[in-house]
């Protein structure tokens, strides 16, 4: 039998002024349930407070009504008063008299009390059907998944590792290092990149706490926030890292020659290599679609150098598994295709180059030894266009999205080109200039004043070919005329594109993406670094296009919430979430389509007692349900019932009035 | 007692309704959606008492609703309150025409289980106020088997005056019981009463009518032979074929069988007495969870046995009329005239 | 002036009864947890004042709403129902608004068709800023229900 | 359309090579040309077997039994039923496996009055979506069509479609012939079963049926595949079809989803959504 003692607050005059509280409390005491009934001035005062705890022993009260303000307000308060009188706090309820009575009928007291009276019976209703429920506790695994080895993988990893959590730093290539290794100089301060890139990646290769695994992919990961299970796999390097010192002679001994990636393939590398001078890990590995050993089993240089021996032809891709508790998605961006601008030359003029090949060209590491060249011919190219917003901003060939960072680097460029070649001159074909940043609008100037680089509003419209020299025409909005510059070398400022394999990423993670395969964010401003699913957060351009400070801040920020999920040896959840009924359920699976979190796993279960044959039913993972209810009310055979808001309670309430 | 007997054309037959519906609360079988159900009628051109017997629905609503109002109640901080509904919608005196005899017999079926152990007064009111007059059809229809069961079909006294339209044009209204006599004295007054040869041609139109039966069993042979057959494999054969979709015995002139059910709003309820069937998988099944009949067959089981073993053992009559109605109404056609020849041969 | 008055009466439900003059509309209204119900807490504390005919549920999210809570509502007390959620793009849930605005455009046309007037069933989208949208749409939805008078078809019989 | 002998021929060869343990097809009942559902068990039972216009029942009904359930069955599907054998598959009632399907490129079927049956008529898609064999000749995909009485009551007055369904309601008698006999509903216990006095109406009452169907049309919407198979059980006789066309149509028309069952993977309509769905009705 249900004892239910309510209570109603007149919250000074709040409430009191616009309601009869007298009134409503003599009603209230009619309903069947209700064997105790009081008004006070302040409930949620101590007094208050005191007051239901002594009521609940004395009156051995089953459930309990707070009739006061709305329950966003102080329903943790009134709980917590339950509690404390040894109740369990999920047997209150709270009939929102305030906010949706005294307030809003100010001018008409009756009618303000009549709601009054039916809110009260309303939320007496439900709290008979209120059952007892406890904080939901989640072990959870004390590491962290760090996927990418870019800026902001490394950052990520470091400052979790400095949090003494145990950090696997994936990375697919191998090394890390990622675009902002390839990168000459940074915009605003024009400090070199690889300066102060190389530390952070010895860092991370030193760390106690980080485990860093290059070369390797995420195949799978299956369980939910802090019970994770990842699958990655090893790719065969054919290099024994244990033994190798990275002394370099295989690689220049190596005879075939491949496109070399991380110079945008401006020059060539070998079969066997290294990315990059300083790469962390510096060893080399085998690109098993080149060597000649590998595919037809001739040659074998590179093992009768080694002094080491560390080349090992028959090794295989291994497969390991981690537990853990935490993932933060780093995978970086790509270059967009320039490819449908046909009228810039791409592709059919050698020297229309995009910005990444300049950078690599300009870069003191880089395959020209930090001087442009023209690839057509190798000559410095002295007159250089810039476009910018190619592909960016563009609905009819490109996308629509800003990315952000081109605008700084191609003043840094104009100002890179001025530093490596004095007699050049810039052009810089520009839609509008987005320098928001610190010290960014005031970079533009430079570029501008002081290496005179002559920005054009307009668009290029065409690109021709007039000797050895390109022809550039565009628009000058500004005195509304076409422009034509001659040119050595036209460098376009390709826009930033999510990394090729995030969609195949995000389904193996069981996350969202946007169309053009930017990570998706659980909320735009309040939770940018989450995702949709408890656990998985992202940092950097696998987001949406940032530059390195944005992607570092975001990097730290993922190390923070990981740290904060990672506080206490449980994670504490709210208890209002779904459950399954495994009696009812008849394993149709919609209720896994429409949960937003995959929360929902099946299991079989025997078809009776006993029974060998077995069925297969829902099952609600509790570590990962956020309590929405959207397959609750898409069940059809009502097996799914939502905590604190059961079909019950709801119906409860609905009869009630 | 003396049962008497008239004789009228069809159009006295038209203005004896007629006399009726003007006089009295009168029900009828009425086309409704495609099919013929018994309800009010208001003017005597509504009435179609030679409604085809396949479409028409059973008379069991009028005796039995298909949700009846048990009582209210009301819950209070003082304790519940609970009201009896006397008022009974169906309870007045009335008449209803056109009944065919299966029907008829079936409420004769049932007053049985009603008057036996608990006497539902409801239902006894309900059967003392109202005055049958059937029709006897004239042929059999597809699955009609009424003639093949432990009753007399032509002498039946299940209702009250049956009306017979003769093979010779004429149409004899005989009195069957001594309710029906006393209503026809006050109605029939202007119809002629009968002597002999009016039971010579009515004898005529039963056996043309009795002759045109397609199915046609030996009831003892089979009510004998499926005393000992309730472990029967047929069982299982015919219950593949059923989606225990119920309508049989919702149909069913004589399935008595019901639920009780709370509906309650605020503090307030109703509890309602509704058909419920043997074949629902939930029908048997007790709190503790477990069901004496999960399977299919067993509820098929238990419906043919009560139907032609049980209720026989218990009150002496036959519980199935024979009337063909769940066989109609079946999605898949199961007959259960088949499934005893099936379960008896077997 | 015919086709208004034939929209009156393809307007008019069954039955047409004469409302009680002490009649008050009932309306059911059930709310987001995230958005609505805080937006109908803006309401209070901005002091916006509403017709008193509303009595509000809390759930978390509008895909919570089975429709046969609307039925349900209809066939109990309530001459009408106000269902409100997030707006699109808005759900704390991430898409539970998406799925719950198909079920209630399917709800409501069902409705429409057995018979019952389509403004019976209402739906809003407030979000927690729009105290003031509340108390508007409030206004709106109990002035159509005071129109249309107290519902009648389907009603469970033990009325109040 | 008479497959007679190459159902036959089929559920012969099945047998003989031991594929199958369960044929589901029609048979004569002998009278009236009438055609019910037969479950064979035997390589010789097989001439039993006939199909023609008069084959309506959808025999997918039969396999969310759990005599059906995990044995090898052969089935006859017509377009209709061949689109709820696609629903149940994607809501893993029955395994693909486990079955061996003749699919019918469907010429429609007849109904009691020995016209074209209603939903034959406005058939969208009259072959088989799923099957091993087909017989007959495909038609195709068609055009889809308001249904003649939806677009009927649509534009009566409120006042009278509430009167009629009103109507319908009252006749209802709730002996849930509609659900059993539908191949969708196959719930392990029907939401409409709970006993909670509060929770659902158990009552025969105009209001009880009102609730019971309304329910249970909600939980077809964008799920019915118009076979039709409860109507033809309801023993009153109620225009079931109405309730779901109505949802069919409103789906069709708001949400650019495929009909149900069209689409193998395909959910109803409520377990998806898209961003650009209408949202005019909502304030």
């Amino acid at each position: 039998m249900a004892r239910v003692g309510v209570f109603v607050c007149f919250c000074g005059a709040n409430i009191g002024d616009f309601v009869d509280i007298p009134a409503v409390v003599e009603e209230t005491k009619k309903i069947k349930d209700v064997k105790y009934a009081i008004e006070y001035k302040y409930v949620c005062s101590d007094p208050g407070q005191q007051m239901i705890r002594d009521t609940i022993v004395d009156h051995r009260l089953t459930s309990i009504v707070v009739a006061a303000c709305s329950p966003r307000m102080h329903e943790k308060t009134f709980r917590k008063a339950l509690s404390d009188a040894g109740m369990n706090p999920y047997l209150l309820e709270v009939a929102n008299i305030r906010e949706h009575a005294s307030w809003v009928h100010q001018k008409d007291k009756e009618a303000a009390t009549e709601k009054s009276c039916d809110l009260i019976r309303m939320a007496v209703a439900k709290s008979i059907a209120n059952e007892q429920l406890h904080e939901i506790s989640v072990p959870v695994t004390k590491r962290a998944l760090v996927i990418g080895g870019g800026i902001a993988g490394i950052q990520a990893a470091l400052d979790i590792a400095d949090a003494r959590i145990p950090v696997t730093l994936v990375e697919k290539s191998p090394s890390i290092g990622g675009r902002m290794a390839q990168l000459d100089e940074t915009f605003p301060t024009l400090d070199c990149s690889q300066c102060i890139l190389t530390p952070r990646m010895v860092d991370v290769a030193s760390h106690p706490y980080i485990e860093l695994l290059p070369y390797s992919e995420v195949t799978e990961l299956d369980g939910y926030v802090g019970n994770y299970k990842a699958k990655i796999k090893k790719k065969a390097s054919f290099v024994n890292f244990d033994t190798c010192t990275g002394c370099g002679t295989c690689w220049q001994k190596c005879p075939v020659k491949v496109p070399n990636e991380f110079n945008m393939g401006v020059d060539k590398r070998k079969a066997i290599y290294s990315p990059f001078p300083q790469a962390v890990p510096n060893k080399p590995v085998i690109d098993a679609e080149h060597c000649t050993m590998l595919i037809k089993g001739k040659c074998g240089v590179c093992a009768k150098v080694c002094e080491k021996g560390s080349i090992d032809y028959e090794m295989k891709d291994e497969m390991i598994e981690r537990e853990i508790g935490a993932v933060v998605v780093a995978t970086g961006f790509d270059l967009w295709d320039p490819k449908p601008y046909e009228e810039y030359g791409v592709g059919r003029f050698k020297d229309v180059i995009t910005s990444l090949e300049f950078e690599r060209m300009v870069s003191a590491n880089g395959p020209t030894g930090g001087v442009p060249v023209r690839p057509s011919d190798g000559n410095v190219p002295k007159n250089v266009v810039f476009i910018k917003c190619v592909g960016s901003r563009d609905e009819a060939k490109g996308i629509e999205y800003c990315s952000k960072v081109c605008c700084m680097y191609t003043a840094k460029h104009a100002i890179l080109l001025h530093h490596k070649v004095h007699d050049s001159h810039a052009y810089v074909f520009y839609m509008d200039i987005r320098a928001a940043g610190k010290g960014y609008e005031e970079f533009v100037k430079r570029a501008q004043v002081e290496t005179g680089a002559t920005y054009l509003r307009g668009r290029v419209s065409k690109i021709y070919k007039k000797g050895d020299k390109l022809m550039v025409i565009g628009e000058d909005a500004q005195i509304g005329q076409v422009v034509e510059v001659e040119a050595d070398m036209v460098v376009l400022a390709t826009a930033i594109y999510p990394y090729k394999d995030n969609p195949d990423l995000a389904r193996l993670l069981g996350i969202s993406y946007d169309k053009y395969g930017f990570l998706s964010e659980a909320h735009p401003k309040l939770r940018p670094v989450e995702t949709a699913k408890a656990g998985i957060f992202l940092a950097g351009c696998t987001q949406a296009p940032k530059d390195i400070p944005d992607s570092v801040a975001q990097a730290s920020a993922t190390a923070a919430k990981v740290c904060a999920l990672f506080s206490g040896d449980t994670m504490k959840k709210d208890p209002m979430i779904a459950s399954v009924n495994p009696e009812f359920c008849s394993g149709c699976e919609n209720c896994v389509s429409v949960c937003p979190y995959q929360a929902i796993v099946t299991e079989e279960i025997p078809m009776g007692h006993g029974s060998e044959e077995v069925r297969t039913v829902s099952k609600i993972n509790e570590g990962v349900c956020q309590g929405c209810g959207s397959c609750v009310a898409i069940c059809r055979s009502m097996a799914i019932d939502l905590a604190g808001f059961t079909d019950m309670q709801i119906i409860n309430e609905i009869v009630a009035i | 007692m003396n049962l008497t007997t008239y004789i009228t054309e069809p159009a006295g037959l038209q203005s004896f309704y007629e006399a009726i519906v003007a006089t009295n609360e009168t029900y009828a079988p009425v086309e409704k959606l495609g099919k013929f159900d018994y309800k009010q009628i208001k003017t005597p051109p509504e009435c179609q008492p030679d409604s085809p017997i396949e479409q028409t629905m059973s008379i069991k609503p009028l005796f039995f609703p298909k949700s009846a109002r048990v009582m209210k109640y009301e819950a209070t901080a003082e304790g519940t309150d609970v009201t009896d509904t006397t008022e009974d919608p169906l309870a007045g005196k009335r008449v209803i025409l056109g009944v065919k005899h299966c029907d008829a017999r079936g409420l004769q079926v049932l007053d049985e289980v009603y008057k036996w152990d608990y006497i539902d007064t409801d239902y006894q009111k309900r059967r003392e106020n109202t005055i049958i007059i059937s029709a006897r059809c004239e042929q059999a229809a597809t699955h009609c088997f009424c003639t093949s069961l432990d009753y007399d079909v032509e002498q039946s006294d299940a209702m009250d005056v049956a009306v017979i339209n003769g093979l010779d044009g004429k149409v004899y209204i005989q009195a069957r019981t001594e309710k029906g006599e006393h209503f026809l004295k006050e109605n029939a007054s202007g119809l002629a009463a009968t002597n002999g040869s009016a039971l010579e041609e009515m004898k005529k139109q039963y056996q043309a009518f009795s002759g045109s039966f397609r199915l046609k069993m030996d009831y003892k042979e089979i009510n004998g032979k499926m005393q000992s057959r309730f472990e029967s494999p047929a069982f299982e054969e015919v219950a593949t074929n059923c989606v225990s979709c119920n309508t049989c015995a919702f149909v069913c002139p004589t399935c008595h069988c019901f639920k009780i059910t709370d509906e309650r709003i605020r503090d307030e309820g109703v509890r309602y007495k509704s058909y419920d069937s043997c074949n629902n998988i939930y029908f048997t099944l007790m709190a503790g969870g477990h069901n004496p009949r999960p399977a299919k067959y067993r509820r098929w089981r238990q419906r043919a046995m009560h139907k032609f073993v049980y209720y026989k053992e218990r009150f002496g009559v036959n519980l199935c009329v024979g009337c063909g109605k769940c066989t109609i109404s079946c999605p898949v056609n199961i007959s259960i005239f088949e499934v005893v020849n099936q379960v008896s041969n077997v | 002036m015919e086709t208004e008055l034939k929209d009156k009466i393809v307007s008019i439900e069954k039955p047409a009864i004469e409302a009680p003059p002490e009649w008050k509309p009932m309306i059911m209204g059930i709310l987001c947890n995230w958005c609505s119900y805080a937006g109908s807490d803006l309401t209070g504390t901005s002091r916006i004042q509403y017709p008193p005919d509303i009595r509000i549920i809390r759930v978390p999210c509008s895909s919570r709403v089975d429709p046969w809570f609307i039925i349900k509502s209809l066939q109990a007390h309530a001459d009408g129902v106000l269902i409100s959620g997030c707006h699109p793009g808005d759900c704390h849930y991430i898409s539970g608004n998406y799925y719950a605005r198909r079920r209630f455009l399917v709800t409501k046309k069902l409705l429409n068709f057995v018979g019952l007037h389509e403004d019976r069933v209402q739906f809003s989208w407030v979000s927690a800023a729009e105290g003031a949208k509340f108390a508007q749409v409030v206004a709106k939805v109990s002035e159509d229900i005071r129109k249309m008078g107290p519902l009648h078809l389907y009603k469970k019989e033990n009325t109040r | 359309m008479d497959y007679t002998m190459q159902i036959q021929d089929t559920a012969a060869r099945l047998f003989s090579e031991e594929k199958i343990d369960l044929f589901i097809g029609y048979r004569s009942t002998g009278f009236d040309n009438n055609q019910v559902p037969v479950l064979i068990h035997h390589y010789q039972d097989v001439e039993q077997l006939v199909f023609t216009d008069k084959s309506v029942f959808n025999l997918t009904n039969y396999l969310k039994y759990e005599y059906t359930r995990n044995k090898r069955v052969g089935l006859v599907v017509k377009g209709c039923d061949s689109r709820s054998l696609n629903l149940m598959l994607t809501e893993n009632q029955v395994k693909r496996e486990n079955l061996f399907i003749i699919g019918i490129a469907c010429e429609g079927v007849m109904n009691e009055q020995g016209e074209k049956a209603q939903n034959c008529v406005e058939c969208v898609m009259p072959d088989a979506v799923i099957y091993d064999e087909l017989l007959g000749a495909p038609t195709g995909q068609r055009e889809y069509q308001v249904n003649a009485d939806i677009n009927e009551l649509a534009e009566q007055p409120l006042i009278e479609r509430g009167t009629h369904f009103e109507e319908i309601f009252e006749n209802c008698i709730r002996c849930n012939a509609c659900r059993h006999s539908c191949p969708l509903c196959y719930c392990n216990k029907c939401c409409i079963d709970q006993e909670t006095s509060t929770l659902y109406q158990g009552s025969n009452t105009t209001s009880g049926a009102f609730h019971a169907l309304m329910t249970w049309s909600l939980h077809l919407a964008g799920r019915c595949v118009d076979c039709r198979n409860c109507e033809k059980a309801c023993p009153s006789h109620l225009p079931l079809h109405l309730l779901h066309k109505q949802n069919e149509q409103v789906i069709y028309e708001n949400f650019q989803e495929h009909l149900a069952g069209m689409i193998k993977d395909d959910r109803g309509a409520f377990y998806k959504y898209s961003m650009s769905d209408p949202d005019d009705f909502i304030m």
